[in-house]
């Protein structure tokens, strides 16, 4: 990571478990387009690539998403350098 | 360090014995071993693939340890987790907790086993004959996890 | 023999490992351990030492054991219950109990050692700085045991 | 034992722990008075004995009591041939 990350409107994604498999990649680099402040609005974003990206991220599908390694919702804000995380409900133990 | 994720195996009665090594204050310890059953929701499992977030889980694994250590008065306790491609029979996770009296530790041990099955991220997909499938969330578990908050 | 009372020392994870050997539908293993302290009702402790009524602690044991077995779905249940002369840091007591989901064995283990606590006829003394005593029964110990009735 | 025994009016007492050691015994064989028909009536005897019994089963002392193995309450009838203990609330775990 550079050290002025934080400062450029870059983030991280990862995709975790089913995710990774539908979306057919575990993370990318993404530039956030104009507009997108929150994890809500990263997903609806994501969603408009169609396909796996509009089903698996779609209404009725369980997703979580941390950002930062934090659990968070669709209102928490992002202003580029964070690592994001998308997966489906976890089940360990 | 109280939380370990590790593809290898783990020694249940070494693990105990480190964890409450020289504090003779403990009178207590409870524990909990998870392990692969070779049938889950009716279909023959032949193995299983644990992945987790690197990073995240040991983080959240900390958090649910700290919780536990505020909650109870307890000594020590203990989570390890393990990763990769399991078999029917192997050992998936353990948690010790040693305190005074028997009442916390199984408290604080249970509570553990709740908080990590529905707030750690782990995720497990499953081969059986009918092809492999990821494993559903369990409402059982966030109920169980409810009883906490 | 799911129940033992002995004067040697136990092998928690041996104990555990032979509980649940070649049986794959058991997901969940909760244990306890109940070990030597070396401070009691703010005495130091040098030794304690366990009698027991031989016949009767084994049958009560078999007996707790038998209720566990009824009221939860367990597969295995094993108490391990040392006699004699201990130390500071020595184990006392193990419970292990096997089943497919945790909340059972969890359920299980924990009723299986306050009915032990109240039930199963087994004295403690202690020596200290001050003398020999016998362990006075503790009211706590009763409540506990009446959770389950 | 003989395989008579359980005619007879002989019963087996054993004494645990505290009541063993103050009362100087951990068993003793004891063919039972007239009219002890009961775990209450032997108490009732062995209390007249004084001393240490008299302090140890008096009232106020909490005794457990055993016939053949079972817990037993002072209504608990016996007729010879049992094996009955006395002891202090158990302690183990």
């Amino acid at each position: 990571m550079k050290p002025n990350e934080t400062h450029t409107t870059t983030v991280r994604i990862l995709y975790f478990a089913r995710l990774r498999e539908s979306l057919g990649k575990g993370e990318e680099e993404l530039v956030l387009p104009d507009g997108v402040a929150t994890v809500g609005a990263l997903a609806d974003f994501l969603r408009q690539r169609g396909d796996a990206w509009a089903s698996e991220l779609g209404a009725g599908k369980a997703v979580r998403v941390a950002v930062n390694q934090d659990m968070a919702s669709p209102d928490t804000e992002i202003k580029g350098g964070e690592e994001i995380a998308f997966f489906p409900p976890v089940t360990g133990g | 360090m109280p939380v370990r994720v590790q593809t290898e195996d783990f020694d249940v009665g070494a693990e105990i014995a480190r964890l409450r090594e020289g504090n003779p204050k403990v009178g207590a310890v409870a524990s909990f071993v998870g392990i692969v059953r070779d049938l889950n929701d009716g279909d023959a499992v032949a193995t299983l693939t644990l992945e987790h977030y690197p990073g995240m889980t040991e983080k959240s694994l900390e958090d649910i340890v700290a919780q536990a250590q505020q909650r109870w008065d307890i000594y020590d306790a203990l989570v390890v987790h393990r990763v990769g491609t399991l078999q029917p029979l192997d050992q998936i996770v353990l948690v010790v907790v040693t305190s005074a009296h028997r009442g916390e530790s199984f408290r604080a041990c249970e509570f553990l086993m709740d908080y990590l099955k529905t707030r750690a991220p782990f995720w497990k997909k499953e081969v059986t004959p009918q092809g492999s499938r990821w494993v559903e969330a369990r409402a059982s578990d966030d109920t169980a996890a409810d009883r906490w908050s």
